[in-house]
C-alpha cells in the first residue's frame, strides 16, 4: 500500500528506469484519484472555497517532485497534487487543509492549495503568481552560505505566469546568482481562460532562456518517460553547478481552471491534438505495453489509492475544524510585539 | 467641498435604459449586475472607454461583471497578460492620450502587484503635469468565506493615504451602478472597491436615474442614539446591528461614507452632533485605515459635540483566514457591532 | 504589551566596542554612521546576517550605509540587481532557511515595487504556517530638499497597516543603532525606516550600551502643559517647536513614538493624563497614517484624559515637492508645529 | 543658430544622410555643453537635488528623438539630453526644471530629469525604473483606439532597468499588442556601481528579444552613423507594423551615476576599449574626414550652442521660484475632489 506519509526517496540514483517510472504512475494515479474525490466533494457542497485541479498535468508535475531529494526545496502551484506527493506531501496534509482542519498544517488559516510545511521543504504557495520564485532562490543563497551543497529548489508556474515581473525578476535573479534552481513551466495553452495567444508572443517559451542566460529544455508534458528523463537531467545539472534549468513542458489543462469553471472556451482543436492526451492513460499504456506491470496489479494500485484517500478524507473530516475562541489571534513570531 | 455630479448622471432626464442587457435583467437586479450595466452603459455612452483586464474578454471576467461585454462592444474589452503592473501603466498612458480605461484587477489583493503605478504614476501625473489621468481601477474587495488571506482584502486604507486617488466604496446595488459611472467620468484616477460578499447577496428593484456625487455620505438610517458610520458589506452588518438595537428601543443612526477618499466630514459631523456617540466600523485591518481616520476627524473637528468616547470596530490584526469559523470571527458583525453599540450607549 | 530587548543589547555589558570601525570613527557619530556600526556588529556577531541590495557591496551604497562591509565581511554584502520584488522575495527564503537578512532600499520609494513580497509574503509568512520570517527591510525615508516626488516619501503608515509587520521610525542617533540591531534581532519582518535628512544632519557623543525595547516610546522632553507625539525626523521639529513655546512660558512634553507598529499607547496616555492636550505630528501624507492612528487611540481611550480636542498636524496632500520653497512648505516645520501648538493651548 | 523652441523635423524623409548627421551631431553638442554647464552649476552648489548627465550617449540618444515625428511620444530617461532636443524639447525647459523655476513645465513640484509635457508626446518620467514602458504602450493603444496609425513610441532604459518587473510585463504586453515600440537600451556597463555582471547573465541583452517575440537589433552606441541607421530602421519597422523593437546599443558612461558619484568603481579596462570612446568625439573626427563641414563651422556650431545654453540658463535664473503661498496645493484635477 502506498503510503500517506513521505515516500522514502531512492536511496540508488541508478534504480532501474521502470521502477522509476512505476513510483511516479503511482504517485500520479494517487493524486489523480485524490483531486477527484475533492471535485466529487466539491460538487456536494462540502468544500469551503475553491477547487483547484492538475488533471492533465501529473506527468511533469511528478517528475519535478521524484526527481528531488531531502534537502531540497520545492514551490509547488495550483497544479502540483502529483509533485508534492511525490516530494513527501502526505495525503493528509492535502485533505485537512482542503477541509480546513485545525490539525492541518495551515490549521484553518489558509485552504486547498496553499498548503506547505517550510521546515520541511515545501514551499506554501501565496496566490500571487510568480512570488515564489525568488523565495526558492533565497533558501538556495541560503544553503550557499551555510556550506549547503549539491541541494536544488525547483518552482512550478504556468505559462500565464511568465507574464509576471516576480517570475522575470527571479528568474534573472537565479541567473545572476547561479543557483541550482529548476524552474518548471508548464505551458497548458490556457491561464484561466486566456489562450497562449494573448499571453505571450514568443514563437517557444523556451527562446526565454537565452535571454537570462540559462538552460534552456522543452519537453512533451504528456509522456512520464520523457518528463522523468528531461527534469531527471535538468535537476542533475543544476545539482552539479550548472546554474538555472528553465523547463517547458507542453500539455492541456484537462478541467476547468478551478472547479467552478466549466472551461467551454477551450478550444476543441486543441483537445485533438497530442498535447490534449491524458498523461496518466498514456502512462498507463506504457507500462502495459512495456509489461512494466500488468493490468491486474494495475487495479490492485487503483484500489489501493482509494483506499487510502478514502481513509485520508475519513480521517480528516472528523477532525475539528478550528475554533475561534481557542484561535490564537497573533500575526507575530515576537508575540509581545503583537497589539492584536 | 463641493460636489461632484457626473454628467453621465446628471444628464438622465429620461429613465435609464437598459436596452443593452435588457433581455438578460431579472425583476431584481444584483450588485455584480448593476456593475455589469454601468460598464455597459460607459461602453455605450462614450468611446473613449475600454475594458482590460485579465479574462475580461469572452469569458467575461473571474466574477462575470464583464460577461458579455466584448462581444457587444467588440475590441473594446481586452484581455490583458498576468501583469497588474503593466495594465495599470498602459492605462496611465491611455488616460492622457484622451481615453477613459477601466481596469478590472482580477482581485483587490493582486493590485499589490501593481501598487507602484497606482501610487506612484497614476496618482501623481496631475499634479507633476497638469495632464489628467481619469482611469478606473476596479478592485473586488472584501472578504468571502473560503477565500483566505490572498482573496479577501480590504485595502481602501492603504490607497486612500496616497494624494492624488480617489477611492470610492459603494455598499449598494445603486451605488454600484452610478458611482461607477461616476468613476469613469471622474478626471482623476479612481479605485472602485466592490465588495464581492455584495456582487451576488445584495439585490435592488432597479437601477437609479439620480445619484449622490462622488464624496457625499448618505445617512442610511436615521437614528438619535448613537451614530455609527461605515461604508461597503458593513453598511449590512451595521443595519442588522441597528435593527436589532431598535428592538431594544435604542435608534441607531447609520452612515455609509460611499467614497473613503475624499471622506465626507460634514455629514458624519452633523450627525454626531445629533447623537453624540459615535461607533466607525470597517472591515479592514485595525492599525490606520478609515476607521482611525473618521476617529481622527471627529475627535479634533467635533470633540465638543462628543458625549462619551468615539470607538471603532475593525477586522482582527491577522491575515483573513480561509476557515468560515474563523474569518466569521475575523472581520465585524452584526452581532459584535451590535455589541460594541450597547457599550457605546451605556458609557 | 510586553517588551522586547534585544539580546544584542541586553549583552551589552562591556561598553560597546568599536573595533571594527574605529579607526574611522570621529569624535561625533551621526545618525548615518551610527546605522553603519550597527551593520557592522550584527555581520560580525550573526553569522546568520547578510546584507543585500542595490550597490550595497563594493560601492557601500547609495548613502555609503554599507561603506566598507563588504571588504569586511566577504560575500556577506552583496549587489543585487534593479529587482525589488526578488530582493524582498529572496530575503523571505533564505530567513525562512535560517538567515537574517537585512534589505537595503535604495530609496523607501522603491519599495512599493517590492509591495507585494512585503506585504503578502513577509507579513503572512509566521501567521500562515508558524515559521518565522525574521527580514529586516531599510528604508531611507523621509523629505531633503530637492528630492522631489520619488526620493521623499513617508511610507510607515502604509506599511503598519498590515498584520505581520513591525515598522520602526528612530529618530536619534542612538535609536538608530539599537533599533537596527533589534530589528536584525527581531523575529518578525521589520521595515526600518531610516530618515535621511538625519543621515548627516543628527550627530550624538557615541552609541548607547542601553536600549529602550522595540514597542516603547519614549519621552524625549518633559512637560505639562501639553503633550505631542512625533517621530523620526519629526522630533527634532517638534522639539525645537517646544523649545520656541518654552520662551513663552508653556512646558511641552515631546514623545518620540520610536516604533509606530507596535504603538506604546500607554505612554502616550500617560502623557495625555498629565497634559490633558495633544497633537500629533507627522511628515507622511494627511489621510490615515500614524497621527490617524494615535488620535484614534486617544479618542478612544483616553477620552476623558482630553482638555482640548486632539489635533494633528501633516504634510499637504499633495506628492512631496521637489523645490525648496515647496517643500519647506509641505512638510510641518517647528514653525507652524509651534504655531499648532499655541492653536491647541488656547482651546 | 539653434532654435532652443523645438527643432522641425525635416519634411522630406529622404534628406541626406549628411545633412541629418550634422543635425545630430548639432542636438549631441547642445545636450553635451548644457549638461557641463548644469555640472558646472551643480559644483558651484547652484543646484538643488542631483544632476545626471548623459555623457558617451549622446549619439544613441539623439538617433532616438531625430527618429521620431510629431505625433510620436518619447519616454526618455536620465541620460537623454540629446534625444530631448532633437525630439523638440526646448532647452529652457530643461533650464527652467533644473532651477526649479515656476514658469517650468514641472513648475518646482519635480525637478532635473523628471520633466515632460504629456501633451507634447514626451513623457515625464517617473523614478521607478521601468515604468515608463507601459505608459507608452499605452498611448500607442489609445493611437489604434482613435485609429490614429502610423505613430510609434520610444523608450529609453540603461541595461540596469532591463532586471526591472516593469521592463519584463511591459515588453511582453507590447509583443502581445504587436504595439509600434521602440525601446531603446543603452548598455553603458553600469547600474550606478553594478557592473553587469552582478546584473544579468545573458551572452548579450539583445538575446532577449527572442524571448518575448519581438525583433532585436545590437547597435555600437559610440558611432552616431550607426545608430541614426540602426534606430532609423527600427522606427521604420515599427511603423509599417513590424511591432516592438528592442534595440540594445553598447557604450560606457562617461560620467558619475550623478554628479556626486566620482564613478571610481568603473575599470579602467573598460575605459580602454572602443566602447569607452567619446561619442561625441567620434562624430566630430566623422564630420571632419568627410568634410561634412570645416573646424571652422564646428567652432562655429560650438559657440552658437555655448550662447544659447547662457540665453536659457540666464532667463531661468531669473525666473521666480515657486512661491509657497501662491502654490495650488490640489492632487486632484476634479478640484472639487481635495481634501486639501
Ligand atoms: C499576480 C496575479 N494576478 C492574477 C492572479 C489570478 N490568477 C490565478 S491563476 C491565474 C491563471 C494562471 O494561469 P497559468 O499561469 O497559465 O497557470 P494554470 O492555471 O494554467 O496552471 C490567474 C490569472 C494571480 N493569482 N496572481
Ligand atoms: C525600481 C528602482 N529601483 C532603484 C532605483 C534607483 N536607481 C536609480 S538609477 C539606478 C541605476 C540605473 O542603471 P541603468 O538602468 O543601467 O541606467 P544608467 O544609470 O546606467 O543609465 C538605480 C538603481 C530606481 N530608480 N528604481
Ligand atoms: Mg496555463
Ligand atoms: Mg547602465
Amino acid at each position: 500500500m502506498l503510503p500517506t506519509t513521505p515516500v522514502p526517496h531512492p536511496t540508488s540514483k541508478a534504480s532501474d528506469f521502470s521502477e522509476t517510472f512505476r513510483r511516479a504512475y503511482r504517485w500520479m494515479l494517487l493524486a489523480r484519484l485524490a483531486e477527484e474525490k475533492m471535485a466529487s466533494l466539491y460538487r456536494a457542497g462540502k468544500i469551503t472555497g475553491g477547487v483547484f485541479l492538475g488533471k492533465g498535468q501529473e506527468a511533469i508535475s511528478v517528475a519535478t517532485g521524484i526527481a528531488l531529494r531531502d534537502g531540497d526545496v520545492f514551490a509547488p502551484l495550483i497544479r502540483d497534487q502529483a509533485g508534492r506527493l511525490a516530494f513527501g506531501e502526505s495525503l493528509l496534509d492535502f485533505t485537512l487543509t482542503y477541509m480546513g482542519a485545525r490539525s492541518g498544517p495551515m490549521r484553518g488559516r489558509d485552504g486547498n492549495v496553499h498548503r506547505g510545511r517550510p521546515r520541511e521543504g515545501m514551499l506554501p504557495m501565496i496566490s500571487h503568481l510568480g512570488a515564489m520564485v525568488s523565495v526558492v532562490n533565497g533558501i538556495l543563497m541560503a544553503n550557499r552560505f551555510q556550506g549547503r551543497l549539491g541541494s536544488v529548489g525547483a518552482a512550478s508556474l504556468g505559462e500565464g505566469a511568465t507574464s509576471t515581473g516576480a517570475f522575470h525578476e527571479a528568474l534573472n535573479q537565479a541567473a545572476v546568482e547561479k543557483l541550482p534552481l529548476i524552474l518548471v513551466i508548464t505551458n497548458n495553452q490556457y491561464s484561466y481562460s486566456t489562450p497562449n495567444s494573448r499571453q505571450f508572443a514568443c514563437a517557444d517559451l523556451v527562446d526565454k532562456a537565452a535571454g537570462y542566460g540559462v538552460s534552456g529544455h522543452t519537453v512533451d508534458g504528456t509522456d512520464l518517460a520523457d518528463c522523468l528523463k528531461l527534469i531527471g537531467n535538468a535537476v542533475e545539472c543544476a545539482r552539479a553547478g550548472g546554474g538555472p534549468q528553465l523547463v517547458i513542458a507542453t500539455s492541456l489543462r484537462l478541467v476547468g481552471h478551478g472547479e467552478h469553471d466549466d472551461s467551454h472556451y477551450v478550444s476543441a482543436h486543441l483537445r485533438e491534438m497530442p498535447l490534449g492526451r491524458d498523461c496518466l492513460t498514456v502512462a498507463e499504456s506504457r507500462i502495459l505495453s512495456e509489461s512494466w506491470a500488468d493490468k491486474v496489479t494495475l487495479d490492485s494500485w487503483h484500489r489501493d489509492s482509494l483506499h487510502q484517500i478514502e481513509e485520508a478524507v475519513a480521517y480528516s473530516t472528523r477532525e475539528a475544524a478550528p475554533d475561534p475562541a481557542q484561535e490564537d489571534w497573533c500575526a507575530y513570531s515576537s508575540r509581545q510585539l503583537s497589539e492584536g | 467641498m463641493c460636489l461632484f455630479i457626473p454628467a453621465i448622471i446628471r444628464g438622465l432626464s429620461l429613465p435609464v435604459s437598459f436596452s443593452l442587457h435588457s433581455e438578460l435583467l431579472p425583476t431584481l437586479i444584483t450588485y455584480l449586475e448593476a456593475i455589469r450595466e454601468a460598464l455597459a452603459k460607459a461602453l455605450n455612452d462614450d468611446p473613449r472607454v475600454y475594458i482590460y483586464g485579465q479574462d475580461v474578454g469572452f469569458f467575461g471576467g473571474a466574477f462575470k461583471a464583464t460577461k458579455g461585454l466584448s462581444q457587444r462592444f467588440p475590441g473594446r474589452v481586452i484581455d490583458s497578460p498576468i501583469s497588474e503592473d503593466a495594465m495599470v501603466g498602459s492605462a496611465i498612458g491611455a488616460s492622457i492620450q484622451g481615453m477613459r480605461p477601466i481596469i478590472e484587477m482580477q482581485f483587490a489583493d493582486f493590485s499589490t502587484v501593481g501598487f507602484n503605478q497606482i501610487v506612484n504614476q497614476a496618482a501623481t501625473m496631475f499634479w507633476r503635469t497638469g495632464v489628467a489621468c481619469p482611469i478606473t481601477i476596479r478592485l473586488p474587495c472584501g472578504g468571502t468565506s473560503g477565500s483566505g488571506p490572498f482573496h479577501s482584502q480590504s485595502l481602501e486604507g492603504i490607497y486612500s493615504q496616497y494624494p492624488g486617488l480617489v477611492v470610492l466604496t459603494p455598499a449598494t446595488v445603486e451605488d454600484a451602478y452610478s458611482m461607477l459611472l461616476a468613476a469613469v467620468e471622474c478626471d482623476d484616477p479612481v479605485i472602485f472597491c466592490e465588495h464581492k460578499y455584495l456582487y451576488y447577496h445584495l439585490k435592488a428593484d432597479g437601477l437609479p436615474n439620480e445619484a449622490l456625487p462622488i464624496g457625499k455620505a448618505r445617512i442610511t438610517r436615521a437614528g438619535r442614539d448613537a451614530t455609527v458610520v461605515t461604508y461597503s458589506a458593513m453598511l449590512h452588518e451595521c443595519l442588522a446591528a441597528a435593527e436589532e438595537l431598535a428592538g431594544e428601543g435604542w435608534e441607531i443612526e447609520v452612515i455609509d461614507l460611499r467614497s473613503v477618499k475624499p471622506l465626507d466630514t460634514d455629514t458624519v459631523l452633523a450627525s454626531v452632533a445629533r447623537t453624540g456617540r459615535v461607533l466607525a466600523v470597517g472591515e479592514a485591518w485595525p492599525w490606520g485605515g478609515v476607521t482611525a481616520e473618521v476617529l481622527a476627524r471627529i475627535a479634533s473637528e467635533g470633540f465638543n459635540l462628543l458625549d462619551a468616547p468615539p470607538m471603532r470596530l475593525n477586522a482582527k490584526d491577522t491575515p483573513v483566514p480561509f476557515h468560515p469559523n474563523l474569518w466569521g470571527t475575523h472581520r465585524p458583525t452584526a452581532k459584535t457591532i451590535a455589541d460594541a453599540l450597547r457599550s457605546l450607549l451605556r458609557l
